[in-house]
């Protein structure tokens, strides 16, 4: 059986094609249910991975058209990496979504993708420039399943 | 498990409210055929309407933000939209943006009927 | 949506842990579907894949201890690699298992591996040496999911 | 989805044949496990077993060949072996592996009950 102290890295890389989003979730699925991380949490890093993937095919404008995940599993935690080698993006200027001003309709429905994985995973850090864009993100063990 | 959508809808016999029932992942396309649904509902005179998202376990926001369409068209006409069966993770979500100020939401099917139904 | 005509590529790389198959298969889940294989012939690819993994796990020895699968996939096929970095073997020497002997007791009950990826793919290529074991394995759409 | 495996076995009240019905991947553990309970109702004087495959749809060569273990401890109790609910693919596997020609395949466990009364 899997012992939570060896550290252990998937990686997975999929093109930019309409919802290839799907191989990685399922892939997180079972990597994390392997890893012994709690159906709860599993759900949560399968949202925030889809909220990362669907924006580097939005937005990135990858030329190279792939997108690098990978999975870094330790005995405290998750760390999740995606990355794209497309145009980057100015982090401190995004807008923080407002529902409110949203229903006003004083801004666009969209763009909830980034609040998404911060409310979901315990950490998460984007390095955006214009040689791409990389976010890591981690989700701690629960107590319970660490032991 | 694959990226395929289905939606029905549930009209109550007299009337009071409509249920749309999803099954899958509600990504852009998926987001739109709920928007759509609810949208010809509320042409119809609907003022309670009820999301069943039971079968949808996946959501992304793309297909979120075509539910604060819903909730914007629902304020114009004064109606009550109620959510039920949601996951942990998508009723996080909800929370976390405020949806669930404009929205109700219900464990069941039924509490969410009762709901809407209520003070009406 | 998904266009066949264009080829894709899907890169996994897995740690030699126990039923860290598992990850594989569910990758090839998701692929195969967003690919529009059929259900049958996915369930055969997870097979062979099952298969090709456990041999790496088991036999190979790798000390860098991963493996490495990619999905290509194109209008008319998906061809799957399957590489580790192992001691490898000398496929020539692998003899046929035989079920009527292994019922009289004469040979081991295990070596189907090879057989079972042969029998479900349409096409198996196996190169093993010191450097280590690639298999290449292709399997063709059906007629009508081509079109 | 994931590795985790059960077995429940289910005895013919007038002892003339048990039923091993499986749940979950068929790998080297699931296979042990699988060998274990007919082993043990072959020990029990049980010689004809039915393997109920329905919620196992992945197997590997492991689990295979521990199948064939018990093929061959039911040869020298002269017992019938009968495997149901097979996935296509479990099927094909079983007849290129010439399996099929020491135990019978039904498409339910019923048939399979039936089946491996017949002649008896
Ligand atoms: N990988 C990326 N490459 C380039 N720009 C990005 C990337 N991810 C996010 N962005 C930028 O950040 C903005 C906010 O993203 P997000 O919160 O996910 O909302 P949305 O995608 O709905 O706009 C995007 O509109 C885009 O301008
Ligand atoms: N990736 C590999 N690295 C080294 N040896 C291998 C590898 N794959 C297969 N082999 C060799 O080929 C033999 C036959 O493999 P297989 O048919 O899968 O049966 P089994 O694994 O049950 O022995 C193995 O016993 C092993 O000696």
């Amino acid at each position: 059986m899997y012992h939570a102290e060896e550290p252990r890295e998937v990686s997975l890389t999929i093109p930019i094609v309409p919802n290839m989003e799907m191989a990685a979730t399922h892939t997180a699925e079972a990597v994390l249910r392997l890893m012994r991380f709690s159906s709860d949490q599993i759900d949560e890093v399968k949202h925030a991975l889809i909220e990362a993937c669907i924006n580097a095919f939005e937005h990135s404008e990858s030329r190279e058209g792939n997108v690098y995940i990978k999975f870094f599993i330790d005995r405290e935690q998750l760390t999740l990496t995606i990355q794209d080698f497309g145009a980057g993006f100015e982090t401190d200027c995004v807008p923080r979504p407002s529902l409110v001003r949203k229903l006003a309709g004083s801004e666009p429905k969209r763009g909830w993708g980034l609040v998404m994985m911060e409310s979901l995973m315990d950490d998460v850090h984007i390095d955006s420039g214009p040689q791409g864009t990389r976010i890591v993100m981690i989700k701690k063990r629960l107590e319970e399943t660490a032991e | 498990m694959n990226s395929s959508f289905a939606i029905a809808v549930r009209k109550d016999p007299q009337g009071r409210f409509a249920v749309v029932i999803t099954d899958g992942y509600i990504n852009n396309l998926g987001g739109e055929k709920i928007g759509e649904a609810a949208h010809r509902l509320i042409a119809e005179g609907y003022t309670r309407i009820i999301i069943n998202l039971e079968k949808s376990t996946v959501i992304n926001s793309i297909g979120i933000s075509v539910l604060i369409e819903i909730i914007e068209k629902m304020e114009e006409t004064h109606g009550r939209l109620a959510f039920c069966h949601l996951t942990r993770t998508i009723q996080k979500t909800f929370t976390m943006m405020g949806l669930v100020q404009y929205a109700s939401v219900f464990e069941t099917e039924n509490d969410a009927v009762l709901g809407v139904l209520a003070d009406a």
